[in-house]
């Protein structure tokens, strides 16, 4: 099955969204979603969370991710939005969705995505506060879940 | 060989542009990387921890060695930070 | 935070209910959910899949398997949601949701709520076919999962 | 001591009721379901793969060498198959 991919900035609907993942397909039993939210900082004051991306190359990369998943786990469906552009703290940045067999295999496919998303698809977020923007490092432990697959 | 070079985050802000199209005789991206720091300051500076750098070529993942042969977009960016 | 738990004969939209959790809760980050769906069998012919239950140790059970996953790993919102009753295959069963700052936290307890659900809470699936009705066996995977945690 | 003892699944079908109310000298789940098998063909059945069988007390999973006493509430039932 081919994935479904959005890149968008525009704001959408998780439960929308869900509502669709696996809808029609054949021997469904097993929904999976992750919904990534954009936090405040741990003392408050985060302004907003500013998405870069590299079009083009984003949907590709997705699509590669997704492509993977399905053919690991066999999915019967594979969601991926992903958010770009100025977000507000609690405004949903992206969201995957899984559907398979067996409970397992969506819940496998659904962290995998979020592993391989986070340090291989060409996003970049940048925090802006009252004191300045900061661009997110990237954590040794996102490149290290890696290792798990 | 002619070459667009696309720079994103803080290596965009560093050197100003979002993309150019750069004259090149490099084999590989280690050579592009050295005639873009032996340019300007701002591009010495921004390639200055090639450890924090990333690349790709024609939107495909790829490394610091990798030739240079029949490409036609280069992208540098740090560690990506999507999810 | 206490738990959401609704035990229940009447269908839910997993849509509305994943809009819902970790709502108004300060800190999410990420939210996980799992949908379980009355799968067909292999070879077709499933007629519906009755599921039977304990009433009132449902609730409890359920309550301390919830409350086990909220401390376990700091969730900022946990939901629980179960049928009973006869279903229709594509009908969904189930559906459990939590929230936490981070995904690796937030996948873990809806895994744990799952495998937990699976084996301890006192459900019983029992598959009706055009050639007669026969309970499901509870399979030693499901019990082996729980060694995990 | 008087008990309700209640059957769920294929437990309860071949007892044939839900729930009945047990007067037992029973000190434990096992001397209950003894005195259980020894009254008639349909609970011998019923409660002859005690791996089978799961147990409940007062609406907590217990084991069969969990003592009765003060106990009002005892439940059979088979392996659950929830989620």
């Amino acid at each position: 099955m081919t994935p479904h991919i959005r890149v968008q900035s525009e704001p959408f609907s998780p439960g929308e969204a869900l509502e669709g993942i696996g809808a029609g397909a054949a021997g469904v039993g097993a929904i999976v979603s992750f919904t990534g939210i954009v936090r405040d900082l741990p003392g408050g004051g985060l302004l907003r969370m500013e998405i870069e991306h590299y079009p083009g190359m984003t949907e590709r990369a997705i699509g590669e991710i997704a492509d993977q998943a399905v053919s690991r786990w066999g999915l019967a469906d594979c969601l991926v939005i992903h958010r770009y552009g100025a977000l507000l703290p609690g405004e949903t940045i992206m969201m995957v969705g899984t559907a398979a067999p067996h409970r397992a295999d969506a819940f496998a496919a659904a962290e995998f995505l979020m592993d391989y998303l986070k340090s291989r698809a060409p996003f970049w977020k940048r925090e802006v506060t009252q004191e300045g923007a900061r661009w997110v490092e990237a954590l040794d432990e996102d490149e290290a879940a890696l290792g798990r697959w | 060989m002619t070459v667009d070079v696309l720079y994103f985050a803080w290596l965009r802000e560093r050197i100003g542009v979002p993309r150019e199209r750069i004259e090149t005789s490099a084999p590989d991206v280690a050579g592009l990387v050295e005639e873009l720091r032996a340019r300007e300051e701002r591009y010495a500076l921004a390639f200055s921890d090639l450890s924090a750098v990333r690349v790709a070529l024609d939107q495909e993942l790829a490394t610091l060695d990798a030739p240079l042969a029949g490409v036609r977009e280069v992208a540098f960016f740090p560690p990506m930070t999507g999810g």
